[in-house]
């Protein structure tokens, strides 16, 4: 599963895109980003507030209680500011 | 049948004349066309640029399901957003939306639908390059943004 | 202190770019400009021109009138109204509406605020011809239209 | 005093513009248009509904019971269809 970051999710993290091999308990965007935080020291600073940051699987919006079983890929990113 | 919205992700800039053409041309059904455009500003002189992140892929179909969305609640005969990525110094365009329909308040009511979802729904970011040199971070969403969607509900 | 409107009653067409131009050149505190434009329509293909008769001077008049109520109303940095009279094909644009503002909302605001007013209280009447070559009289004004108005009643 | 009309008030009137010397009694725009309807039968077509036609005085918007003794120029016309 391919996992993309955006803006300052990306920065904290400090790559684009990684692939990931999850264990088998992660089950929901909510899962996964709990998972995440508990990688490493730049994925504990991005994921700190998870509350704030957004995900997409398969570039559609998603909640934190959407399951990833289905996903090819998913994206976390802070609230959006186009427009 | 709604129409086929037209969406551009793009880093050069746009012509309003051309694009509200595109919409027009050949047809005689349209009554009112209404266009918005969305400029970088340099907030009290401070910004040099403002540079839009965005998520190649997922904007282009984001803005698309938006766009559909306005298409089935308007009787709209023609849609184009164009949103630009990439370094934009101020005074420059960075989105736009037109509307054209048979009828005023639909084309006043779809471009503004759009312009509030394209806010907060379409996957773009923006951050702050200050005249100073310095990066100024990225601009937060506003709680605003977000409560103007509200009035978009239907009962 | 408000801006100043700029008015146009002509026979001319106008173009969408440059006139946002004029706007917009040379400012960096714009963040939104809000254009509309009315076409004709030819009314399912019997329309072959509408004629539009206007009352010289009082349309320039009223219609700063009603640019001044929306800049005082909203935070505006530019408007621009252009009424063309004259015969109009279908497919031709009839008018030209355009807010510029620091904000979204408030330009998309003017904008339609000027369009109701410019409906109903600018003196200009429109006549129908037919492709038959008949004159098909006066257009009616709509009911629709003047009660559009009451929305912009302030508490 | 000048009186202009547009539109099919101005059809059926048969003048774009006139000039009248009125008679003293005639105070607001409701009695000219009172008036004008007894001139000639063209002057009565156009004015046999009187509640439908618009006024303005000096190219302001005005009411029936507005007073005419400052206008130097009044024009009748249908309600407006433009925009």
């Amino acid at each position: 599963m391919i996992i993309r970051y955006f803006a300052w999710v990306r920065e904290k993290v400090g790559v684009d895109e990684e692939q990931l091999v999850l264990p088998d308990s992660i089950q929901t965007v909510g899962d996964l980003t709990a998972y995440l935080a508990t990688i490493d020291d730049n994925h504990a600073a991005a994921f700190a507030e998870a509350d704030t940051i957004r995900a997409a699987i398969n570039q559609e919006h998603v909640d934190a209680d959407t399951p990833i079983a289905e996903a090819q890929e998913i994206a976390f990113f802070p609230p959006m500011t186009g427009g | 049948m709604t129409i086929t919205p037209s969406v551009r992700v793009q880093a050069e800039n746009f012509d309003l004349t051309e694009e509200t053409a595109k919409l027009t041309a050949g047809r005689f059904d349209i009554g009112a066309v209404v266009t918005f455009t969305g400029l970088c500003r340099d907030e009290g002189g401070q910004l040099s640029a403002l540079e839009l992140e965005h998520y190649p892929g997922m904007a282009e179909a984001e803005i698309s399901r938006i766009a559909e969305r306005a298409a089935e609640r308007w009787p709209i005969t023609g849609l184009t957003v164009i949103h630009r990525f990439g370094k934009i110094a101020p005074g420059e365009n960075i989105v736009l939306v037109i509307a054209a329909s048979p009828h005023r308040q639909a084309a006043f009511d779809a471009a503004n639908f759009l312009m509030d979802f394209l806010k907060t729904r379409a996957p773009f970011w923006k951050k702050e390059h200050l005249k100073s040199g310095q990066d100024n971070g990225w601009v937060d969403a506003k709680d605003l943004d977000e409560q103007a969607l509200t009035r978009w509900e239907q009962a």
